[in-house]
């Protein structure tokens, strides 16, 4: 009867595999197969270059603001790389690397960032990026209920930020995703920042991964900056989702290099030194390193691999350019266009004025 | 099929589509064994399964932004808000996801979904059980906006509701949920999303009503068919879009029109009709168009609401307002 | 490096002193004096009979729906207590006994739920119920902040349901407690419903006391049941919050003995045979019990403690039904009253309008 | 006083009112260190102090709900939703709380609070940074809305919402926020909240506006007066409670009105001030109001936002279509 401990949760695992300076713990080493271990390196690169290019476009004025993701290439890639293609991915606003994994071609992303609703486009079993903070996480509960309802071999895979762990909308879907034992895998990028607020006047929790223990499933933190202890912990939680149809929340560990978006100053409210400290952290070197000590591929390949990647880039942007010169010579009522499915006459009637004096003003203005 | 409720439309639509289309899902707060606060739903958990009839944990953001993810993966989810006083929690998802994922997708992602909940005054509910702000909706591109008056209506509206390719509110005039029985037909029968309907003729002045407002503006008309003012009553049935079509016909010939809702005043439904009548006919109005609504504060306490809700009275007298200019 | 745990929250405490059948653990009973003894005593009882008393009401159509409280005085009686005044109380919709030990009238309740607006009387530091579920949580969050900025020594303790957990607002309310280390007591009646939905099926945790681990501070389960457990826990936690201005969430197990609202017919939902097991678990004879073994109080006074509360609660309806016949013969443009501090000319004119119709229909509509 | 912008506007009135009352606290998403991520609280933290200039976690919900706490023991919070688009996330602790609380309680507990967002589009951002919904706030009972169009209007308006009783929603118009600058006194200087400003006479048509919508207003109104048409021009300030006494006395004059606002056409504030006319001078209308507007849509991807927004060509256009009736 008396004072008693009724529930002892289980510790929360911290799980790190390659280390900063690109040492290994053999033990814990995941068995990846070489292209595989390719295509990871490929990719974080792919992300890093693409980031630079579009950093680029963006002081030039090319495109808008843009959220870089310099610094969390491993936590993403790692991660979705787990998915098959009849999984679904489910991105926050600061997964471009996933994104183009899964689908999304540098063109897209461009267009998207230059403000074109035509670079939204959604390969199969995708959500487009999410601008509402941690609103996505139900979508992805949603899908999960849809898929085990309908006895589909499908796992989703939510992005969320650190900061996205204090909004109602990440609480709800961790509960329902507890609730009604569905197969999601949560990936918090904890990238230590939300625009100027650091990750510890986000929450008083320890960690982001314990918080799992509030929604009755179980959650881990890993290094988000090596690229196989993400690969690992994301093919467990995806196995668990996949046999058992249970959630389970990754927090990754990792930090954002950059801007929040080009529109912001973090020198306004973060050190140098503490940049400097996590660049040492970077999780393309330590993984070059890994697959250099493992015989995978050498100094030359990766020059090669950045070199092709730049060229893909550069062949990308001119016909980016090219297709958002046709973006703007077509007749601007596409604004109109798809807003419903059933279009309301009222609508139907804005859209005949707009044409209207579109014509009247010799296509100027309308 | 007997006579049946407004509500046992609603439970009766549900059954139907629940029957005809698997992928059809209602979901909310004890929507399943419960049957719903009001009974919406009773029967269908028995009928489809608690995986088809799913009682959530109480969270409204999470039953839409759960529903938004089911539109994506191919259901057809039908969440419940348990009243429109609490669909605000919620208001996020339906503002930045259930009405834009068409939009922002150009049409890749539908969201095919209907989103019922009971609203209005003259329940003797405690407060937050007695809103009506479709307004909020209605102004919310991306939305349809879906409001029953009869048992029949509320059927066919529901099913055509559940048939239509966007999302809609359907919002559920639950003062008259029991009110009184109507016939309905054995085969389904759908309406038209969209389309208003002249219920009652007349030449002197249209009154346009919808919901929960019908049987008070129909008993308005009838006063006023004692004194020889025939009055032509529209009952909208979709908020949004407006068929304008329909309303311009009638005022066109009736040179006057009134507005009846229970939503506060200031920036109501009434203020759109009013100014679709400005756009499109002024010059064939020959009074100001007369708007009979709730006042601008929330439904009073339930000892007093009656004095809050637009009365058969009133809305006869400024009707015979109107006739006077 | 490796795969290692990093953080282990804190076991969950049960704490129980006072058991079913009146048996109490001697190591752990609090030294409470008699008077205060008495006085939870009395607020229990209070509570029953109003409860039954307003039932009766509601049957004869005399108020409107009505929320009981039947079962859980314990868990609201010894935790306001331990509140002085100058604490702050939030409730949530159930509280009624709390509220009245906090200076509400049995009027002041019959008027709320009779339909009118003047029920609705604030007690200094208090808050009116709350109808929307969890919404409550985070008005405690910003009462506490006040206190703390202006260095008040005032605790604030927030009521809400085992169903509020579930909201958004429960979870940002937690989470801002924690960050911003607020002198705050979350006390949760888990009464194991919430309308039909069954305590499990609510959230997967095991406990809803170990959510707190989830934002950084202690959470510890009683049996809300016992008048002595909860005392203790109360007293902790207030205690905590105001000496080191640290949260807790005491989550009291409970059950709701009654119908949800006067509107809900349980029997849909849940068996009479769980009523009947947690029947057994009533406060009130075990705590009569308790009193008589310590010798506090006798059968007599328990009989005449409620021969007296019958006689005060006769005379308070037959007062409350003066009052209402008042209010009826007030002028309905009350309903026009103090919406705003300054009523827009708009508002002036609606009910300048409602006073011509009320005029010139002589009074009876508008 | 050097001139200033509108952002630094509403930095001022903050500045000062926090200076002038110890109980002014500031609160959000990036308020402090940051300054806010337009800079509308810049300095503020190094003057006040972070315990009243106060970076929050990431919860709108959250950060309303703590207001009303903090309003509820003696303070004056001014919580500020980062963009317009991200406060439905709050929407019902807007509605059922901030709205209602001096209502429920008959003032008992009063709601002092102002509720700053920036809003509109036109500053090339992402989606959901661009929206205009006042009409949201303007419908719910028990909130004012106040949209200030210049430096000079932000600081005293802003300043007026702080000592204003009531919840004020304080939509800043972000496309004009640097767009240029005004001088303001060195004294302080309050606005009646409540009160339109006629800021260009005229006696040919009246053309309301607010906001963002008034440089492009009092543009087209330049491009009318070329041509000869003299057109009134309207700052309504505030959108809710509205200055009719205003806004009838220019139209009685001119006949003629004209609304703008980029918010979507359809159940939005042209449609209530319309009505207002309708109710209150329709027989000395002499034409129908011209509400020029943004269209039923999200506003489109910045890309192609200009499209969307009323230009200066199109008010002038309709002012002139109006003239022509
Ligand atoms: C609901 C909502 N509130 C505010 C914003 C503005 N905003 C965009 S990103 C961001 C910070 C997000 O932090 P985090 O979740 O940690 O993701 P990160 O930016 O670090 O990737 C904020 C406040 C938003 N997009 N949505
Ligand atoms: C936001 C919101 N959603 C729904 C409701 C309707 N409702 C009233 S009480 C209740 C259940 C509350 O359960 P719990 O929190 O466990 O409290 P209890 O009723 O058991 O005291 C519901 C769904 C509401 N009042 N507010
Ligand atoms: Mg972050
Ligand atoms: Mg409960």
């Amino acid at each position: 009867m008396p004072r008693r401990i009724i529930e002892r949760p289980r510790g929360i695992e911290y799980l790190s595999i390659l280390d900063e300076k690109g040492r290994v713990d053999k033990k814990l080493e995941p068995d990846i197969p070489e292209e595989t271990l390719k295509a990871i390196h490929r990719l974080m690169v792919f992300a890093r270059l693409f980031d630079e290019r579009t950093l680029q476009l963006q002081r030039q004025g090319r495109i808008g603001t843009f959220a870089p993701i310099k610094g969390q290439e491993a936590a993403q890639v790692a991660s979705v790389l787990r998915l098959r293609e009849q999984d679904w991915f489910v991105p926050s606003f600061r997964e471009t690397a996933a994104q183009i994994h899964r689908g999304l071609t540098p063109q897209d992303v461009w267009l998207f960032y230059a403000g074109y609703r035509e670079g939204v486009r959604v390969p199969e079993h995708d959500l487009p990026l999410c601008v509402p903070v941690g609103s996505q996480c139900q979508h992805a509960v949603g899908i999960a209920y849809a898929s085990k309802l309908k006895k589909r071999d499908e796992v989703t895979m939510v992005f969320h930020g650190d900061g996205a762990t204090s909004e109602g909308d990440f609480h709800e879907a961790m509960n329902f995703a507890g609730v009604f034992h569905l197969p999601v895998v949560f990936v918090c990028q904890n990238n230590q920042w939300a625009i100027s607020l650091p990750r510890e006047r986000q929450t008083a929790s320890k960690t982001i991964a314990q918080k799992a223990i509030a929604y009755g499933f179980g959650g881990i933190q890993v290094d988000g900056n090596d690229p196989l202890a993400v690969w690992v912990a994301a093919g467990e939680a995806v196995e668990r989702a996949r046999s058992e149809s249970e959630p389970t929340l990754i927090e990754c560990v990792t930090y954002r290099l950059a801007v929040h978006t080009t529109a912001d100053d973090p020198k306004r409210y973060r050190s140098d030194e503490e940049v400097k400290e996590w660049e040492k952290k970077d999780p393309i070197p330590r993984f070059e390193k890994y697959l250099k000590a493992k015989g995978v591929m050498s100094d030359k390949d990766f020059a090669a691999v950045r070199e092709e990647i730049r060229e893909e880039l550069k062949t990308a942007w001119k016909e980016t350019e090219q297709v958002i010169r046709e973006l703007e010579a077509t007749r601007p009522d596409v604004i109109f266009d798809a807003i419903h499915a059933e279009t309301p006459p009222e609508l139907a009637e804005q859209r005949a004025y707009f044409l209207r004096r579109l014509e009247r003003e010799g296509g100027r203005h309308a | 099929m007997p006579e049946i409720t407004l509500i046992e439309g609603v439970n009766l639509a549900l059954k139907e589509k629940m029957a005809e289309n698997e992928n059809v899902v209602v979901l909310g707060q004890d929507v399943g064994l419960d049957g719903g606060i009001f009974r919406a739903t009773i029967g269908l958990i028995e009928e489809f399964g608690a995986d088809r009839v799913i009682d959530t944990p109480l969270a409204e953001a999470g039953i839409i932004g759960m529903a938004v993810g089911m539109a994506m993966n191919g259901l057809i989810p039908i969440p419940e808000m348990q009243f429109s006083g609490f669909s605000y929690t919620a208001f996020h998802q339906i503002e930045n996801h259930v009405a834009r994922y068409h939009w922002r997708t150009r049409g890749q992602i539908p969201m095919p979904m209907v989103i019922r909940m009971p609203y209005g005054a003259g329940v003797r509910a405690f407060e937050l059980h007695s809103e009506s702000r479709e307004a909020y909706w209605a102004h919310t591109p991306g939305l349809k906006v879906v409001i029953p008056s009869t048992p029949r209506k509320a059927r066919a509206l529901l099913r055509a509701a559940i048939e239509h390719p966007d999302p809609v509110v359907f919002y559920e005039p639950k003062a008259i949920y029991r009110a009184f029985r109507e016939n309905v037909s054995d085969e389904p029968e759908t309406m038209e999303i969209g389309k208003a309907e002249v219920v009652r003729e007349g030449r002197h002045i249209t009154m346009i009503a919808y919901g929960a407002m019908m049987p008070r503006t129909l008993e308005a008309a009838r006063m006023l068919a004692d004194e020889g003012i025939e009055a032509e009553v529209i009952d909208l049935m979709t908020v949004s879009p407006l068929d304008e079509e329909t309303i311009i016909e009638s005022v066109r010939r009736t040179g006057r029109a009134l507005v009846v809702h229970e939503a506060p005043r200031s920036f109501g439904p009434a203020a759109e009709i009013i100014a679709r009548l400005n756009d499109k006919i002024f010059f064939e109005l020959e009074a100001p168009v007369a708007r009979v609504t709730g006042y601008d504060m929330p439904p009073p306490f339930f000892a007093r609401e009656q004095w809050f809700l637009p009365s058969p009275t009133r809305i006869a007298d400024e009707a015979r307002e109107t006739l006077k200019l």
